[in-house]
């Protein structure tokens, strides 16, 4: 008897989902006796509440929603993060010589609304404040038109960034990673109640998304064919180098050949939260333990690559 | 100043009605092309002389090029977004039009529920995605149901309107009659607020079509929605142009449909009296 | 002024309480007790007609004449029920106008042509049948091509109003208020529109429908040589704020044809109407 | 079944027209306000029973604790939006108007543009913000774009119909008269448009607010789309709330505005031939 | 049956190219030649009139009669360039009807008055004033007021048209018709809804205005009376498909009043006309 499980995705199917599709489709979750039903996202898509009100039992979401979710006391947690770290990275054009955070100042710093936090978080590593820069809601047209100096992008999504990367005068990054805000993404969440209740799903759709990255970082070609066909739009060519960026850097990295697939440790969401609350965005007495939950972690078997 | 001419209409020419493709469907066709392709000419004379980037517009011949290419993925795109789109149509303007009935029917629930229908209207969808993808699930009917949100007020509107905008004459004549108020509606009114609905269910033809596309974005792998959005996260710029052409060409055509439709019910004339 | 013309000859004052006896033999149709209209209009406040007063016998043809203006067709809206009169009070056959209306006891020829425009003629003809729970009584309706026979449109069924000359539009409005058989009859001016030779042929076929079904009557008309010809008293309305000046009652015989228009009986009874109206 | 009483509205009743709060006006206010709240308590009721979470749908009850709370933070947003919506207001209905005036104006010219008109209808604004962003910048400009954008095409589709739902003998006098187009259009056709014209804008005002949060989303840091969009970021369902109904209040106004408006312009009667 | 009329008594044939020496002195303001209209109606097409000739001089009243739907408006539509005749042509003082529209050479009164409900009665009045570009002309026009004025209409400047009577608002069409001065007037049943003594005074009004101004009427009626009181020609149609069935010179004195209309030379003409009408 298969037990029925919804997983509800932030975006639409891509690569970033690769491994949870591939989990599916190579029927490692069948595998669990899991009968996984994947839902697309998109923008008008609100996965936190989408998990609190039953549409899906698990959803992947990013760092910030969490931390405001928590923030309202709203019961979901994190039990895992597909990846290890936030791929956030600003963007400028060589012109204009911007090396580093340091360089903001006084610059025009581009990025959708919910950035500014992150924004603010990495100014804040710097010294700065908002006020130090102009910020401007836009997205990379507005780079290349000249209306912003730097502009947040993903270097996951390797179709958008190719105007700035054959920029023939080169291009400068700066990652919220690499300045002072080091939290991941596309953390696997659920009901802080379902966490309890029912572990042992949570473990099984765990080793299963484990076992689906993996195949998906051996097999990538196949991978992406998978991906394709529950998402006929996909162009395959972009979407397998996005995998690959995806698989190399942010699925795999130090921290999974030491603990294993999706880790997440206290420390880090410690620390993660305390960037926030420092710049007033959540309440300081929140801890890891509002939004995370190791015992499925714990529980599970992961492969650590 | 030229003469106004327009009185042409009242020369004694046989007019033929037809909901077939007749001479003159085909040259409102014909007029159709002419003028998407006149913006197309302007469309790629803007784009070059500018140098306009294609990133940010492309020009027609790319977008012609995507078009091209794409053609089997634009047309599965558009059966769902056909579907619920039409669906949304027919549930919208339903509600609509029985929500108007019982506005004229009764002044004191119009006064009570206008200002309601005003706040319905104002709630963007985004704010109530996750109520309807949890009373609704994950499939057609939300994105149904966000169709005919979107397209329920402007007829409401209209039909209010027209139900009201009866020559008084008549309504003198049917009260000599007795007529009970839904006799006058289905004999007076209707009539009266026809060309007002019609001119309605123009617009709502219109709004239904983006009111599926902004439903396909709480969730979905298929649809011109969906088409639209991995096409703006691909930066794929001509496929986007060509995805929002495709949606302009159901729009167009659920215009001309309602168009036809409203010349073979319309066949007097909607500012006579006799 | 009343009393002048009520001293006069042949007529009589339109006081409706000072009882006739030879009159109240029959059942009264119409009692309009002292009725008022004003009219609160964007300029200012226009009394229609004031202080009328008037009984219709049962089975009884009364025309009503006045100036353009003066209020005839606000004293036929009145009785119609379409104008609450804004004093007095109105009843028919004892009962309220709206009772009368809702049992289909009179029909109305408005002043103007009012049809469906997008209805064929022959359905703005059915319309009496179709509305107001009329289904029931309609064993006793006209059928409506016979209706259409009697004003002479056979063969245009199937036309829209828009198609039709304006006199055939009104004979349209004719035929929809006949196809009930009403027990009375309001006529705003029916044969307005229409020729001379439609309107004696109308004239006649009036009569005689009134004369075959005992309805009662009221006819509002600007002609004088129409009034006369067809009525057995003609109501002359005095000028705005409108009173009854005068009723002229037609000693004519029961049995009238059409060679009663050109005769000099008839053309006394004229002459008597202007007198009235120029001294309304 | 009851008998049509409507016919009362020819009663000679001496009829007041104001554009000041009068008795009339004085009762549909407190209707919209008995509706509104008739409609909260439902809410209130389907919440408290159904057990619906806060996160997802707050009762009434706490939104009026934000709405208290959060007073000043709303009224300060509801002040460029309103500028935004006010503006766009007026621009997509004067445009509107003058392509409805070139059509009617010109068969051929409608023909050709009515189906670039949808074209430009069933653009979603997020696909074309990028573009709207570099021609108009980051201030007002594209804000009030977006919103004339949305409200443009119910009162092109109203006013085009409007235009011409002319009685015909009224036309056959101003051609007996060898008035000009122009002058038919400003003695006759204007009038007789009127009542679909301000059915149009009571469309638009709703839809101009809309817009105008709308176009706050591709950028802005104050109006009430920012505030709605930081109150659901923030997964404050209250404020939320609060701010959606801020905007429907916004929206209200300006409907009660057009149908004053409406009252005081139109005071013959559409559906009368004289 | 032309022939039939043409040969008795006081008719002549409506062909107008069979000159006749005594009416071609002065200028021919219309000429018919030959004119059929057709309707495409929603059912059946319709020949509302067919092969009509007629030349109306310079300064001569002409009355148009004949039976309710006959084609007398559909004429008169033609002559005012409503509409196009589908056969034949029409001419106005040897220009077309487009150049004489343009020139305000004619007013037209419609058989329903058409009046602009949502302007006030001076307003609709003044409107000939204000449109086709009458500016440089309207020196030669007539006061709005005194306008209202003929047609006894003086203090309802500001009414609305829903606060008239349908009399009313007819007067107020023809106010509007006569504000411009024009050199020939269409009339389509202009005094229909009038009662008999505004239609009186207006009859002899319109005579005294024509006698002043010399201005051709071309005027249609379903009053026989009115036809022959007005006019010094009476042309007669015949049914459908309308022809010219008969004309009537009409032979009284040129000074016309009221005393005539009962006098037994008017008489006589009317029942001339009764014959023709019955024979068409
Ligand atoms: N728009 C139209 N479409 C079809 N038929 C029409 C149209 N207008 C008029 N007719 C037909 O043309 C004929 C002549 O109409 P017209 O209005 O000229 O009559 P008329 O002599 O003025 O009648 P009346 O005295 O009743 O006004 C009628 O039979 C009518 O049915
Ligand atoms: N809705 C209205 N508002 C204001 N005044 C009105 C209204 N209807 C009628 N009147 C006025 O009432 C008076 C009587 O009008 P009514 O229509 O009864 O006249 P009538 O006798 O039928 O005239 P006619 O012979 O011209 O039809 C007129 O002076 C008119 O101006
Ligand atoms: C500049 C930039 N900002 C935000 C996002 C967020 N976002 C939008 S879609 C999506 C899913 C990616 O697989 C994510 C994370 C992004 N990508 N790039
Ligand atoms: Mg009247
Ligand atoms: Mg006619």
């Amino acid at each position: 008897q298969q037990k029925q499980v919804k997983l509800q995705l932030a975006w639409l199917f891509n690569g970033a989902a690769a491994g949870e599709i591939v989990a599916l489709k190579k029927g490692f979750f069948a595998e669990k006796g899991l009968d996984v039903e994947i839902l697309p996202g998109g923008p008008n898509s609100n996965t936190v509440q989408e998990t609190l009100s039953g549409v899906a039992q698990i959803a992947t979401a990013y760092a910030p929603e969490i931390m405001y979710a928590a923030n309202q006391g709203l019961p979901i947690k994190t039990f895992g993060a597909a990846f290890q770290k936030a791929p956030l990275t600003f963007y400028s054009l060589g012109e204009s010589n911007i090396k580093s955070v340091a360089d903001w100042k006084g610059k025009r710093i581009g990025a959708s609304q919910g950035a500014t936090a992150q924004i603010k978080v990495v100014l804040d590593h710097n010294g700065m404040k908002l006020d130090d820069i102009t910020f401007i809601q836009a997205q990379i047209p507005g780079l290349l038109q000249g209306q912003v100096d730097v502009v947040a992008s993903w270097p996951t999504n390797v179709a958008q960034n190719v105007p700035i990367v054959q920029n023939p005068a080169g291009y400068n990054t700066q990652s919220i990673w690499d300045n002072g805000l080091q939290f991941q993404s596309n953390y696997y969440i659920a009901r802080t109640d379902l966490i309890g209740s029912d572990s042992d799903m949570l473990v099984k759709f765990l080793e299963a998304c484990d076992k689906g990255w993996a195949y998906a970082a051996d097999h990538p070609e196949e991978a992406i064919d998978m991906v394709a066909s529950m998402s006929s739009a996909i162009e395959k060519d972009k979407e397998l180098a996005s995998l690959k960026v995806i698989v190399s850097d942010f699925i795999y990295t130090d921290e999974t050949r030491e603990h294993g697939f999706a880790n997440i440790s206290k420390d880090r969401w410690n620390a993660t939260l305390q960037t926030y609350a420092k710049i007033g965005e959540i309440k300081p007495e929140l801890t890891a333990d509002d939004v995370f939950d190791g015992s499925i972690l714990a529980a599970a078997q992961r492969t650590k690559r | 100043m030229s003469v106004d001419r327009s009185i042409e209409t009242a020369a004694p020419l046989p007019r033929i009605w037809s909901i077939l493709p007749g001479p003159e469907v085909m040259r409102a066709l014909g007029m159709a092309v002419l003028g998407l392709s006149l913006t197309l000419v302007l469309w790629q004379l803007v784009v070059t002389l500018f140098g306009v980037p294609s990133y940010l517009v492309p020009a027609p011949t790319d977008v012609a090029g995507a078009l091209s290419r794409d053609l089997p993925l634009l047309v599965e795109a558009a059966v769902p977004t056909i579907t619920e789109a039409f669906l949304g149509f027919l549930l919208g303007n339903t509600v609509a039009l029985l929500v108007a009935v019982s506005f004229v029917y009764n002044k004191v629930i119009e006064e009570m529920f206008y200002p309601v229908a005003i706040l319905v209207k104002t709630i963007p969808i985004v704010a109530i995605a996750p109520v309807l993808k949890i009373i609704l699930g994950n499939g057609i009917e939300p994105k149904i149901v966000i169709a005919a949100l979107i397209c329920f007020f402007p007829t409401l509107v209209n039909s209010v309107r027209g139900f009201r905008a009866v020559n008084p004459q008549l309504l003198e004549l049917m009260h000599v009659l007795s007529a009970s108020k839904t006799e006058v509606f289905l004999r007076i009114r209707i009539y009266s607020a026809l060309p007002y609905i019609f001119s309605a269910l123009k617009i709502s033809v219109t709004m239904c079509v983006l009111g599926a596309i902004v439903g396909e974005w709480i969730g979905a792998n298929q649809g011109i929605g969906y088409l639209l959005l991995q096409s703006m996260f691909d930066f794929n710029a001509p496929r986007l142009f060509a995805t929002i052409l495709t949606a302009s060409v159901i729009a167009i055509t659920g215009f001309a449909i309602v168009s036809m439709l409203e010349k073979w019910v319309i066949r007097w004339d909607p500012g006579a009296a006799m | 002024m009343m009393a002048t013309i009520a001293a006069s000859g042949a007529t009589r004052s339109g006081d409706a309480h000072s009882g006739d006896v030879r009159l109240s033999q029959a059942r009264n149709a119409i009692e309009i007790d002292n009725v008022a209209v004003t009219f609160g209009g964007s300029s200012r406040a226009v009394r229609a007609i004031d202080n009328v007063s008037l009984t219709v016998r049962e089975g009884e043809f009364v025309s009503l004449i006045g100036h353009s203006g003066c209020g005839k067709s606000t004293l036929l809206r009145t009785i119609a029920d379409i104008i609450a009169p804004t004093e007095g009070k109105v009843a028919i056959f004892g009962g309220t106008p709206a009772a009368a209306r809702a049992s289909r006891t009179f029909s109305m020829v408005f002043q103007q042509s009012v049809l469906m425009p997008w209805a064929k003629v022959i359905d703005n003809v059915r319309l009496p049948f179709e509305v107001g729970g009329a289904n029931p009584k309609a064993g006793n309706f006209m059928d409506p091509h016979e209706a259409l026979k009697l004003v002479e449109l056979e063969g245009f069924e199937d036309a829209l109003p828009s198609e039709l000359s304006g006199g055939m539009r009104q004979r349209v409005s004719i035929a929809r208020a006949l196809v009930t058989r009403p027990k009375v009859l309001l006529m705003d001016e029916p044969f307005g529109a229409l020729d001379e030779l439609v309107r004696d042929t109308l004239n006649v076929e009036l009569l005689r429908i009134w004369k075959q079904s005992g309805m009662t009557i009221v006819f509002v008309t600007h002609s004088l040589h129409e009034a006369v010809f067809l009525s057995q008293r003609v109501v002359v309305m005095s000028r705005r704020p409108s009173r009854i000046g005068g009723i002229l009652e037609i000693d004519l015989p029961e049995e009238r044809d059409l060679a009663l228009k050109d005769a000099p009986e008839l053309g006394h009874h004229v002459a008597r109407l202007r007198d009235m109206l120029g001294a309304g």
